[in-house]
């Protein structure tokens, strides 16, 4: 990731003078390609990611100052997602019938949706229609409270968020669950388990929950990643100070030192959910 | 019986929307360019979802849209379900370094999300309807390439098409042997595609991002949502949601379709 | 009475074809080997009176199994019949070692046997095999391992579909052996086979179904 | 002595450790049957797999008329159309819902894109005792078990091979269709020449089609050597078992069935 000639030129066109020519100083296009690599990544290990055109400042010290705010709601929508989802599936495979699988086409069309676009009519709907929660922000501004009232007023305004990222994140780990149980469910052993007249307990926990659970969490974790993009948006429309903010300006303001930053935050947090999946699924199973 | 209903349904509302994406300018009232009408009309019989802050007609501008984002969505997913293809078929058949390759390509779309690589090269890239194209699909084929690559993979491992390993058949001739088999995943992940190029596209004009001359669905959301007093009166229920809920039917009548095909 | 059946039809769900089986009885320690070509309903005929969810309809004057209804067993059936369908190969939960599995089975039991591993040496089966998962061990032993689970709740009924195919000489005769001494302590065993030297080794009674 | 295929000091591990084939030597001489016999999981079809090269040898050579072979990739396509591979599962190795004719058709069209000789469906089919025109036209899934796997080696026949392998092709069969296999095989031997290295359970096979027997023992050749040898008087322990449950199991019924297996 670094910045060739050619891309330069590009940023010629729409970037102001001054700014371009601090950038191209920064950035050395003119210099071989081994060399500016060799520079990008010396700056990389000192946590300079360069600094942004649009607000003027280093972007590692922008990033750090939003992305608290991110993995607030990117952390309690996933966690109160898969508390939900998990034991939802399974009982729903468990009982096979119609049920699950009319929550499962409707689970489908909702996550089917653009998140943005549900985080419009959520907002259209709870903010301006009925004027139960805020429209927007991580906290009112310029209050000055004392810790527990500005608790309640963070919570009051991610209540709103949340319930949509739990919309979206819900659905695929729901059906995830879903579809690896019933697949579990239909398998040759938990047939057999029934004709050694083991009891119904056994055979949902040890026999299917058991084999099911290493392929959900494998699987979980790609959910997982995608739900970032979800948080982007959603942070967006109800203009939540966190990095999806952050990543619309760069983007309309085409600020590209910002827009590399993002990304690269981005790639760093799906390795770090990729580990802790990987540590969750070898202690579930060894096996794997 | 009502599944059958909502798999009809699904088949008319593609079936409809791809023909008004293809016979708008005879249907549509204005012309969707001309913004010669008086700004911010309520509805009315002469125009009737009302005009916006330049005064185009919004009616006419959302059936233009329908041929712009169905076009986008179709020509997206037609390239990146090729390529999704081909690169999975290609992971069973060489496996070894070739698969590794491929895999470790896919999952760091997976780690970075798609959508902000694509954000990324938009800005990039020179806006246009054809660079909004192959940015979608150049950026979006790791999942189909994830999902045909595991079932390539059982597939090549059938005996029937084992036989024709045996034969020294070209990958050709073991993608078209597979074919039947893979067949119903690939027509899943079209669908999905379709529906997730109409998103994306709607993601890139929201940032603003996409052709600024191209009437598009996901740029009346934009400009919805800049105008300042959007949700003051009621302009939203004809700027906003018009477009919001022409992109959801769009995107839910696929995933209908998407999911009958995956269970069979 | 084991078993008794009299005019005994059944049918896939979904096909047109009834198939008539001849009239059957079982009694304590006995077994009657069901043999015929493929297509004739050897495998239908047990599917249907011990699956547990069997798709298709069945019809007859007569189906008694210990003394049973069929239409009034409970969720208990299994309480006393050990059932082994044709995949008892892959019939292993694949996340639990040997020993495990036999531990949990007993556990559900009303009379479980005392010391399964007693079976163990019978059927030629190593003990270290408890350690290992079902991944670990071969085909034919993951065959016998299913068996001996079988016989932990000391049933009175023992169903067998096929259990010759895909097994060696040395294995087929170690079953043989251990079935025959299961039944000489009184289980009847009521198994499907096409394998005539197998059958002729254990059965009492053979019946041959022809088709229709 | 005129060797065809020779396996020199194989050996294979999986994941490192479990050792499925353990110095594997064996000759199969040109115009012979050779039989494979052992316990299931024993190495038998991992040996079969690794000489039509579907899997690749940790160590040591596989030699077929002389020059080595390497994994499928490395053959030439004479090598592989010369040794040919019959699949244990007869469902599965047809496509169900292709016509006999189509199935057919494929080697012939590999063979005449590499300019090689090959024997006409027609012909290929009498071999394999499914005379009749009309045979071609059949679908797959209306097929028995017994004709499908004389599809199956009626496809194999199409190349002109040398050698064919095949992997417990009866198991899965009724007696009568068994042995009319048998017959074929016995059939092709004598008219055409054909060397067969046949994977099989069935007592038989053993007496009536097999001039050669090896005994896989837990993927170790523990004995080599003519039928009338192997079957009388065993030398290795294990085959002293083998043979014993066999004719405890077997003893009654394989003089009854003598008949069904005469060599015509």
């Amino acid at each position: 990731m670094f910045v060739s000639a050619s891309d330069l030129h590009v940023l010629n066109t729409v970037l102001p003078e001054e700014t371009f020519n601090s950038f191209k100083e920064y950035y050395a296009p003119e210099k071989p390609v081994a060399e500016q690599l060799a520079i990008y990544i010396k700056n990389l290990v000192r946590f300079d990611l360069g600094s942004s055109f649009y607000y003027k400042m280093p972007v590692a010290e922008i990033i750090a100052g939003r992305i608290g705010w991110t993995l607030l709601l990117s952390f309690v929508s996933i966690s109160i997602s898969a508390l939900l989802g998990i034991p939802m599936g399974l009982n729903a495979a468990r009982r096979g019938g119609r049920g699950g699988k009319y929550l499962l086409s409707c689970f489908m069309a909702l996550q089917s949706l653009p998140v943005f676009v549900l985080a419009i009519v959520f907002q259209l709907l709870f903010c301006f229609k009925f004027h139960i929660f805020p429209s927007g922000g991580a906290y009112t501004l310029g209050m000055n409270a004392n810790i527990i009232d500005l608790s309640v007023d963070v919570v009051k305004h991610s209540v709103l968020p949340v319930i949509i990222l739990v919309l979206v994140e819900l659905p695929p780990i729901f059906s995830l669950t879903y579809n690896v149980c019933a697949r579990t469910k239909e398998e040759p052993y938990v047939e057999m388990a029934r004709y050694f007249n083991l009891s119904d307990r056994l055979i949902k926990f040890k026999y299917v929950l058991k084999n099911s659970l290493p392929e959900i969490l494998s699987k979980m974790n790609i959910q997982f990643l995608y739900a970032i993009s979800g948080i982007l948006f959603v942070e967006v429309v109800f203009s939540y100070p966190g990095i999806g903010t952050l990543l619309k300006v760069a983007a309309s303001s085409r600020d590209y030192p910002l827009l590399q930053g993002i990304l690269l935050i981005t790639g760093f947090y799906g390795v770090v959910i990729n580990l802790i999946f990987e540590l969750i699924i070898k202690k579930v199973n060894p096996r794997f | 019986m009502s599944k059958k209903i909502a798999n009809k349904a699904a088949w008319a509302i593609v079936i409809t929307m791809l023909s008004v994406g293809a016979f708008y300018p005879f249907i549509s009232p204005y012309n969707a360019a001309d913004f010669s009408f008086r700004p911010l009309m309520d509805p009315s019989t002469a125009h009737l979802l009302g005009t916006d802050e330049m005064g185009h007609d919004l009616l006419s501008m959302l059936l233009a849209g329908f041929r712009i984002t169905l076009t986008i969505a179709l020509a997206a997913a037609l390239i990146s379900t090729f390529i999704g293809t081909v690169l999975a078929v290609a992971c069973a058949y060489y496996k070894n370094w070739v698969d590794t390759v491929i895999v470790k390509l896919t999952e760091l779309f997976i780690i970075v999300p798609e959508i902000v690589v694509l954000l990324f090269f938009a800005v990039l890239a020179k806006p246009g309807v054809y660079n909004t194209i192959l940015a979608i699909a150049l950026f979006s084929w790791s999942k189909v390439a994830r999902i045909i690559r595991a079932k390539s993979i059982t597939a090549i491992e059938k005996e029937k098409i084992q036989y024709t390993l045996l034969l020294k058949g070209s990958i050709w001739h073991v993608l078209i042997k597979m074919w039947r088999e893979l067949y119903p995943a690939v027509a899943t992940m079209f669908i999905f595609q379709c529906s997730k190029a109409a998103v994306y596209e709607s993601t890139l004009a929201f940032f603003g991002i996409g052709d600024p001359l191209a009437i598009t669905w996901g740029r009346m959301i934009r400009t919805a949502l800049n105008y300042e007093g959007i949700f003051t009166g009621g302009a939203y229920l004809w700027y906003l949601l018009p477009p919001i809920a022409c992109v959801c039917i769009f995107v839910v009548a696929l995933s209908v379709l998407a999911y009958d095909f995956e269970r069979e | 009475m084991i078993v008794e059946l009299r005019k005994f039809k059944a049918r896939h769900g979904g096909q047109a074809a009834w198939f008539n089986y001849p009239d059957l009885e079982l009694e304590q320690g006995q077994c009657v080997v069901l043999m015929g070509k493929t297509g004739c309903g050897k495998t239908t005929l047990l599917n249907a009176l011990f699956q547990y969810s069997f798709p298709g309809e069945v019809d007859y004057e007569k189906a008694e199994i210990l003394g049973v209804d069929w239409r009034d067993r409970g969720k208990n059936s299994y309480g006393l019949v050990s059932y082994m369908p044709q995949y008892a190969q892959s019939g292993l939960n694949p996340s639990l070692t040997v020993g495990e599995q036999i531990d949990l089975v007993r556990r559900c039991c009303f009379h479980p046997v005392e010391n399964p591993y007693a079976y163990f040496e019978e059927l030629g089966l190593k003990k270290d095999i408890t350690e290992r998962y079902p991944f670990e061990i071969s085909g034919g032993m993951k065959q016998r391992v299913a068996l001996l689970l079988g016989f932990i709740k000391k049933p009175a009924l023992f169903v067998l579909d096929e259990p010759s195919s895909a097994l060696d000489y040395i294995t087929l005769v170690k079953t043989v052996n251990f079935l025959k001494r299961r039944k000489e302590e009184s289980c009847a065993i009521l198994m499907v086979s096409h394998h005539s030297g197998f059958a002729a080794g254990i059965a009492d009674k053979v019946k041959v179904l022809r088709e229709g | 002595m005129n060797i065809l295929l020779e396996a020199v000091g194989l050996n294979k591990k999986f994941n490192g450790n479990t050792t499925v084939l353990n110095n594997v030597c064996l000759k199969i001489r040109r115009g012979g049957i050779a039989a494979l016999i052992g316990e299931s999981g024993g190495g038998k079809t991992t040996l079969c797999r690794v000489f039509t090269g579907l899997e690749k040898a940790s160590s040591g050579k596989v030699l077929f008329k002389g020059k080595e072979l390497g994994t499928l990739r490395g053959r030439s396509f004479d090598d592989c159309a010369s040794l040919q591979y019959i699949f244990q599962d007869p469902y599965a190795a047809l496509e169900e819902e292709s016509t006999v004719s189509s199935v057919l058709q494929e080697p012939v069209n590999m063979c005449s894109r590499r300019g090689r000789d090959y024997m006409p469906p027609q012909e290929a089919l009498t071999w394999a005792g499914l005379a009749g025109a009309a045979f071609l036209g059949r679908k797959i899934k209306t097929l028995s078990g017994g004709q499908r796997q004389r599809v199956s080696l009626a496809r194999s026949l199409i190349t002109r091979p040398d050698l064919i392998i095949a992997d417990e092709c009866t198991a899965m069969l009724d007696a009568q269709a068994a042995a009319e296999i048998g017959r074929i095989f016995k059939k092709l031997n004598q008219k055409l020449g054909l060397s067969f290295l046949i994977v099989t359970h069935d007592a038989q096979f053993l007496y009536q089609v097999v001039d050669y027997i090896y005994v896989l023992h837990e993927g170790a050749i523990v004995e080599a050597g003519p039928k009338d040898r192997v079957l009388n008087i065993p030398s290795a322990g294990y085959t002293r078992e083998y043979m014993e449950s066999m004719w405890e199991i077997e003893g009654g019924g394989l003089i009854e069935q003598d008949h069904l297996c005469q060599p015509q």
